[in-house]
């Protein structure tokens, strides 16, 4: 057959689109069969959102990390921004609650870690090596705390340099009050510096961020022991104070011993070392105790020449107070621990041990079996509580039990005093403290504007089971490299490092983002019905109900349960 | 386009072919229609033999010619060695009848070995054609008696196989038999058959196909000359 | 330290091949959810595209969380974004055709015909032959059907075309059954699963064991270019697939587990979710086939016993003890059997995973967050 | 051109010059050589752009079709007997989408018993498929049927079957007139679809329609198939402006003029009539023939102005529905306005012969008033009445149609 093939083939386009270019007003092409053939989207006017029985919402769950943290801190928030490199956003927004990112990556005892979700999955998000890495970020680069709010006018006096003053004194000081701190020894930091041995946190890191705080225009007065604090008071007029002594007393247990036995308690032991001036321990010392401080004692002491230490316990290692990194630690390093023993005596260099056991509460019961053990110094750390002397002169302020009593506002009996870290009843750690300023800081800007603090209400704990976890890769947590333990022995050089950079950003994104979006764009997928819009970035997404017919399964899939289903209201 | 009760323009709807465009009128198409009574052909052989295509190579030869023909097999579905059998239906007016050939006017058996098993020469008209492919005489094949019935110079026998053999270089006998059959029944001329052949085979097939026709064609004119001549046995 | 020791290690997710998809380096969720916003546009999925075509849109009368809305709009936005937008749908009868086109409403945004409930494979064919013979050669075409007009009344067509090679993308949409019908049993019905006409009564209840028809291995055994399976809980698998099929030419053909609230008997909110557990019990191996030889499969994350995603299911309901009824662990362990014949088929399990993981460090089920396993 | 050739050949030259896009084909007896040819032609490259798909079965093939042209594509297909009904569900399907499809139908009986040869059952059991069904006489009316049926398919948006009696026309070798190329395109323009898939201008295609609007959609599809009566009327005579010959239409009235008796008849059977009718009329016989081209839509109208002189009118069919009678007659009878003499002859069922002397008995009985209302032509009195009579003796007599079988064969060799 011979012919234009070509060319009738062109035609016949040419004819199909000059058709379809006829289209009429509505859209439908002339000459399509009726019904059969029916214009694109048109079922958009069938609003599927009547069928709905249940409706998605978007919610905020309280993350685990948030719940735990002492301080107060949203982990899962500066994650997010540590998620996308930066670090400067997500440091700033850390320090929105504490002042101290580099110590707490050090020293804190990561409740946070202990509750995160991640545990349940592999391993939790490594969020204190973040913490110290942002922290360190932040003092290699300079970063400077946010500035001052304008002067408020009012002046609040803090007492103690530790941690719980100094975050009180950041926070009031950021909110706009004049600050005035009073420190008793001659540097600040309280246990931070006279506590916490060097080998974990370097004095150089501490110096800075206190520092870095200082900065913020505080009135440091060192060396000023308040010991009359009426008197003090009357002599300078406060809109408000805050208590922040801490506990530096160390309890004593009674030890039968010799006059040449030497016993010692932890804390002079840790503040000697720290100031110089280490106590002379011999080669073989027994500590007394089973909580961190205790494990803190036995390392230092192992890092003064001690060749033989060894901690000496009432119960057992799982019912110990001491953190198990702590303790791991320090086994690494030589020490021996000694369950179900109290010391019973120490002369003519033996202690005697008497062996107990737990009894149906967990309680140590002394079974009257002894054994004897050489020692040339035996460490107490057995706690330590407060000196309030400086209350003697305000009888209101009520005392119980060695420490002060405040109530939900941080404020003590007497109006205007407030009070906060180890002076006051709880957890005695850092965070802790570091909490109780921010906390304390808060309520004092209230009490002064004369007025409650309103604190929102606490979002629903997002647990494990809110999550979809299948979309979170699998990923191991990143490890901070330590100090070979042979060589710690040696001195007090740190013995974690921090995390590089690649791997503190990997880290970050373990994080799974609990009870709180992420834009990962789940819901906007996996909505059969496109009832989902998604509104740019950071914007986060919003349900279409004119379409949406409450099946549920954004909410089942999303990641990090940021959707809730609520039963329609009609 | 006709209307009802207009019956004169349907012949052209038909078969006015070679008129294309003329003006059939109706009594004119009557008289073709039922004018002189066409000459028809029945082809016997087996699957496989050409037997559809001589009735078709035939009616391309009289259509060449300028007249009309019909060819059409025996409807139906065997398979190779089957008996088969096709007809030819020629005229020197359009052809309308759809009717199977009942009555044909010549026979044309391409394999003698059917003998027995196909009533080869059922309804031949007297004084009909009968053109039979084989190297025996009629009376080995036991046809001496219809021979006998039917005009002397109506009968032949041609060894068309060995003539295909030596010349196509294939046992096909169909093209040597219509040479045959032209010589024998005048109803075709051999040009026009040699080029129907041509049409259907290009190449050597094709000139040894039109050769076995000539051949075959030639033989059968001779020993027509010679009947004529011969005295009847 | 292991391979995710920097940040530059990928998340290795799946099986070696795996429709050639490049693994997305590890960004939380990266390798999984929808989107991302720590990652490159162009390693979300589709899905994630706020300017995605929703080839099926809005308004559409599936069922709530139907699966196989999710699916098709999975597979024909993936199969747009890799033509960029020229595609042209040919739909067997059955639910998807029946909830997008009530008259007088379309869902399809998309050039899209229905003709019958078994030709669906043919009159692709038509459509691409067309195409081909009046020069639109950078058309495409997707045939889409659901496991009916697949593996029953459309298989006649549909190894005609693969045997053809026709230039045709044919999509199974599988939920296991004649939902449209009012879930009667196909060819696709596994065993044990109650339908309308495989009642949960009897001696054998629910659906016979050996019979149906393996699809994805019919379609390997036409030699055709590309054959996968998918899911619609794994989304940049399926889309991975789609865009490896889209970028060849020829017959290829692609198995996507849909959910079916309806008949499957789960909640509307677990469509994915159990889709996921299809995967990682093994009862729904998910893999890719070249010119007839698999040539990936993707690994199971969390194994799973069969159980835990039988136990989602009423139609599997007869299968456990209640009051009223002792329950078929015979036949619970005879579906066990039948994943476990697919995890050694395919390999679905990573290196050292053997069979019995049961034992490992992760009992299976744990991984699945919130799957409601019941014990 | 004038050429000797097969049935099938002529149709396929035919299709051919109509340039389709798409021809998709599944082989049955007696359709195969038409799309033998046709498949030919695309391998050679003749019909470039053409695309020829091999398809494993009628029913795909009828679905290719169909997708083919809803992309813009001219589809054509051939089919018969069994393999029409195998794709029955996708015929009806193009109608309902009035995609303008083109299909021979090489009209074959239908099994069971299996039977190749021809009559009109396969044409007759779509009849209400909504296609425009066309019936050709002889070669040259398919040739010129097949090239009138794409214009009108395409004008119409409806698919359209043309009827070729099977075997009689497809394997007959005669005189067709081929015309050229370019006389084609002159008469056939290219394919300018109505509905189209097109990304670029997407519609869904194949909704399904409820009961608020599928009787509009069924009324719409009557009324579309009566304004095709019109429309093939015209393309009928655009046909004779561009050929010069006539050939196509609704009706074709043979002899009418002051015929007592006429016979109404479709395909290739009303050759054979119009030699029995010149002959009636030699003998003094007033008969005549209206010959249906256009069976779908009926052209009722120009049917009963064909035969309104006659006396009685006798419709001769290949076909008949089991328990009724006449499918053509009942047809007739309605267009008619249910007048009463039209009489019913069944013929050449499953390919029985039907031989210009029995039909001339049939217009001779006619013309004397005896011929019965339902008359099966030809039957085997003696076979049926022997199968009749051993039902009524037994119950469980057996197959009838075994039986019957096993009776000619009996008979047949009885005389040796």
């Amino acid at each position: 057959m011979t012919g234009r093939p070509e060319a009738a083939t062109e035609a016949a386009t040419e004819a199909a689109t000059a058709v379809a270019e006829q289209v009429t007003p509505d859209g439908a092409a002339p000459g399509e069969p009726f019904a059969v053939t029916l214009e694109v989207g048109s079922s958009l006017a069938n609003h599927t959102g009547s069928w709905r029985v249940e409706r998605p919402v978007y919610v905020h769950r309280l993350p685990p990390c948030n719940d735990a943290c002492p301080a107060g801190e949203d982990a899962q928030g500066w994650l997010y921004r540590a998620e996308e490199g930066d670090y400067e956003g997500a440091w700033r927004h850390l320090v929105e609650e504490n002042p101290f990112p580099a110590v707490m990556g050090r020293v804190c005892y990561r409740p946070c870690e202990t509750a995160c979700n991640r545990g349940e999955l592999d391993e939790a998000v490594g969020i204190n090596a973040v913490e110290r890495f942002l922290g360190d970020e932040a003092l290699r680069r300079g970063w400077r705390l946010p500035d001052p709010a304008e002067p408020s006018g009012r002046h609040v006096l803090v007492i103690g340099g530790g941690p719980a003053g100094l975050s009180a004194a950041y926070h009031l000081r950021r909110a706009g009050h004049q600050v005035t701190l009073r420190e008793a020894q001659g540097a600040l930091g309280g246990m931070m510096r006279y506590g916490i041995p060097l080998y974990r946190l370097p004095r150089d890191v501490l110096d800075d961020e206190v520092q870095r705080l200082v900065e913020l225009g505080i009135e440091v007065e060192l060396h000023h022991r308040v010991n009359d604090l009426a008197a003090e008071l009357d002599e300078r007029s406060f809109d408000a104070t805050f208590l922040a002594v801490g506990a530096q007393l160390a309890k004593r247990a009674y030890v039968p011993a010799g006059d040449s036995a030497r016993v010692l308690d932890a804390l002079s032991l840790l503040s000697g070392a720290e100031q110089g001036t280490p106590p002379v321990l011999g080669r073989r010392v027994a500590v007394y105790g089973g909580g961190d401080t205790a494990i803190d004692a036995a390392r230092t002491a192992r890092r003064l020449g001690v060749t033989e230490p060894v901690v000496v316990y009432r119960r057992t290692r799982d019912r110990m107070p001491a953190h198990d990194v702590e303790v791991g630690e320090a086994v690494e390093e030589g020490i021996r621990l000694r369950w179900l023993s109290t010391v019973a005596g120490f002369e003519g260099g033996e202690l005697v041990l008497e062996e107990m056991v737990l009894d149906e509460d967990g309680l140590p019961q002394p079974t009257g079996r002894t054994e004897r053990l050489e020692a040339d110094a035996l460490v107490l750390a057995l706690g330590e509580e407060a000196d309030l002397s400086l209350l003697a002169s305000l009888p209101d302020v009520e005392v119980r039990d060695d420490t002060v009593v405040v109530g939900s506002g941080a404020q003590t009996t007497h109006p205007g005093i407030f009070a906060g870290g180890d002076a006051v009843a709880g957890d005695r750690t850092v965070t802790t403290a570091v909490g109780h300023g921010k906390h304390a800081a808060g309520q004092i800007g209230a009490w002064l504007a004369g007025r409650d603090l309103v604190l929102p209400a606490r979002h629903e704990l997002a647990t494990f089971d809110h999550l979809n976890t299948w979309y979170y890769a699998d990923a191991p947590k990143q490890e901070r490299p330590r100090l070979e333990a042979a060589r710690r022995t040696s001195g007090f050089s740190e013995v974690v490092f921090g995390l590089a950079e690649d791997n503190a950003l990997f880290e970050a994104r373990r994080c799974l983002s609990c009870g709180n979006c992420f834009e990962c764009d789940n819901c906007f997928g996996v909505c059969p019905d496109n009832a989902v819009a998604k509104l740019g970035p950071g914007n986060g997404y919003a349900f279409d109900l004119d379409y949406c017919k409450g099946c549920g399964i954004c909410a089942a899939e999303c990641p990090c349960g940021a959707i809730a289903m609520e039963p329609e209201r009609r | 386009m006709a209307t009802p009760g207009e019956t004169g323009t349907r012949a052209a709807l038909r078969w006015d072919a070679g008129a294309a465009g003329t003006e059939g009128g109706a009594a004119g198409t009557a008289a073709r229609a039922t004018g002189a009574r066409s000459f028809q052909v029945r082809f016997h052989g087996r699957g496989g033999q050409g037997v559809v295509t001589a009735a078709e190579l035939l009616s391309v030869a009289v259509f060449l010619e300028g007249r009309h023909a019909q060819a059409f097999p025996s409807f139906g579905s065997e398979r190779a060695g089957a008996p088969v059998a096709a007809f030819c239906r020629m005229s020197d007016s359009a052809i309308r009848t759809r009717e199977p050939v009942v009555d044909p006017d010549a026979v044309v058996v391409q394999d003698a070995t059917l003998l027995g098993q196909v009533d080869l020469l059922s309804g031949l008209r007297p004084g009909g054609f009968l053109l039979v492919n084989t190297a025996l005489g009629l009376e080995r094949l036991g046809l001496g008696d219809v021979a006998a019935a039917l005009p002397r110079d109506h009968v032949a026998t041609v060894a068309a196989t060995d003539v295909a053999r030596r010349l196509v270089g294939r046992p096909v006998p169909n093209a040597a038999l219509l040479g045959g059959l032209a010589a024998l029944t005048r109803v075709v001329t051999l040009d026009a058959l040699s080029a129907a052949i041509a049409q259907r085979f290009s190449g050597p097939t094709g000139a040894g196909n039109v050769a076995a026709a000539t051949e075959v064609f030639a033989d059968v004119l001779r020993a027509r000359e010679e009947l004529r001549v011969a005295p009847p046995a | 330290m292991d391979e995710h020791g920097d940040a530059a290690g990928t998340a290795v997710r799946t099986g070696p091949g795996d429709s050639g998809r490049t693994p997305v380096k590890y960004y939380q969720v990266g390798s999984f959810a929808v989107g991302n916003r720590l990652v490159a546009l162009e390693q979300r999925t589709v899905q994630a595209d706020p300017e995605r075509s929703n080839a099926l849109t809005s308004g559409h009368r599936a069922c709530q969380g139907c699966g196989e809305a999710l699916g098709a709009r999975y597979v024909l936005d993936a199969a747009m974004r890799a033509t960029g937008g020229k595609v042209v749908a040919v739909n067997a009868t059955g639910c998807l055709e029946v909830f997008t086109t009530p008259y007088p409403e379309t869902s399809w945004q998309l050039p899209w015909l229905h003709s019958l409930f078994g030709n669906a494979a043919a009159v692709a064919t038509g459509v691409a032959a067309a195409l081909a013979a009046t020069g639109r050669d950078d058309v495409r075409v997707v045939a889409q059907a659901g496991d009916g007009g697949t593996v029953d009344i459309g298989l006649a067509c549909l190894s005609g075309m693969f045997e053809r090679d026709d230039d045709v993308l044919f999509v199974c949409y599988d939920n296991q059954a004649y939902m449209n019908t009012g879930v009667q049993r196909s060819a696709a019905t596994p065993p044990g699963a109650r339908t309308a006409t495989t009642e949960a009564v009897g001696p054998d209840p629910g659906a016979p064991f050996g019979q149906g028809k393996d699809l994805p291995r019919v379609a390997m055994a036409h030699d055709i270019p590309y054959v996968a399976t998918a899911t619609v809980a794994d989304l940049f698998d399926l889309e991975a697939k789609v865009e490896t099929a889209m970028a060849v030419h020829g017959a290829r053909y692609l198995h996507v587990l849909v959910p079916c609230p309806l008949g499957w008997q789960t909640a509307s909110a677990d469509t994915v979710r159990v889709a996921r557990l299809a995967t990682e019990s093994g009862l729904f191996p998910v893999f890719a086939a070249v010119d007839g030889q698999v040539t990936s499969a993707s690994r199971i994350r969390h194994r799973v016993p069969v159980e835990a995603y039988l136990r989602q299911q009423g139609r599997y309901r007869h299968l456990f003890p209640s009051e009223d009824r002792p329950g078929r662990p015979d036949v619970v362990a005879r579906i066990q059997a039948q994943a476990d014949a697919n995890i050694a088929r395919y390999g679905l399990l990573a290196d050292g995973d053997g069979d019995g993981d049961e034992d490992g460090t992760r009992p299976p089920g744990s991984g699945v967050a919130g799957s409601g396993v019941a014990p | 051109m004038l050429r000797q050739l097969e049935g099938s050949r002529a149709i396929a030259e035919a299709v051919a010059r109509c340039r389709p896009q798409v021809v998709c084909a599944y082989p049955i007896t007696p359709q195969t050589h038409i799309v033998e040819a046709l498949g030919a032609m695309v391998k050679a490259g003749e019909l470039a752009p053409c695309r020829f798909v091999n398809v494993e079965s009628e029913f795909a093939a009828m679905s290719v079709a169909i997708g083919a042209s809803a992309t813009g594509a001219r589809a054509y297909t051939a089919t018969a007997s069994q393999g029409l009904l195998y794709m029955a569900e996708a015929v009806f399907n193009a109608a309902g989408l009035g995609l303008p499809v083109v299909m021979t139908l090489a009209n074959r009986a239908i099994g069971a018993p299996i039977n190749i040869w021809n009559d009109h059952s396969d044409a007759m059991a779509v009849r209400d498929a909504g296609w425009v069904q066309l019936f050709a006489e002889s070669n040259q009316a398919a040739v010129d049927l097949h090239l009138q049926a794409f214009r009108l398919a395409e004008s119409l948006s409806l698919p359209v079957m043309v009827c070729v009696d099977g075997f009689v026309l497809t394997h007959a070798f005669e005189r067709v007139d081929l015309p050229t190329a370019e006389q084609v395109d002159a008469f056939v323009p290219p394919f300018v679809p109505r509905q189209v898939l097109d990304p670029d201008h997407p519609v869904s295609i194949g909704a399904m329609v409820g009961p608020e609007a599928f009787e509009e959609v069924r009324y719409l599809g009557h009324v579309k198939q009566l304004r095709a009566l019109e429309e093939i009327e015209v393309v009928a005579a655009a046909f004779v402006d561009h050929f010069g010959r006539q050939g196509g239409g609704l009706v074709q009235p043979y002899r009418t003029e002051d015929a007592d008796v006429v016979i109404v008849a479709m395909g290739s059977v009303l050759g054979t009539l119009e030699d029995a009718v010149d002959a009636a009329r030699d003998r003094g016989r007033r008969v005549g023939v209206v010959g249906l081209t256009t069976f779908r839509p009926f052209p009722a109208d120009a049917l009963a102005g064909a035969v309104s002189g006659a006396r009685s009118v006798v419709v001769v069919e290949k076909a008949f529905s089991t328990g009724l009678g006449g499918v053509l007659a009942t047809d007739v009878t309605l267009a008619l306005g249910g007048r009463t003499g039209v009489a019913t002859v069944v013929a050449g069922l499953g390919g029985r012969p039907i031989t210009q002397a029995s039909l001339t008995g049939v217009l001779e009985r006619a013309c004397d008033g005896t011929l019965e209302a339902l008359t099966f032509l030809d039957l085997d009195r003696a076979v049926v009445d022997r199968e009749l009579a051993r039902m009524d003796a037994s119950a469980r007599s057996g197959p009838s149609a075994e039986n019957i079988l096993r009776d000619r064969g009996e008979r047949a060799r009885g005389p040796r």
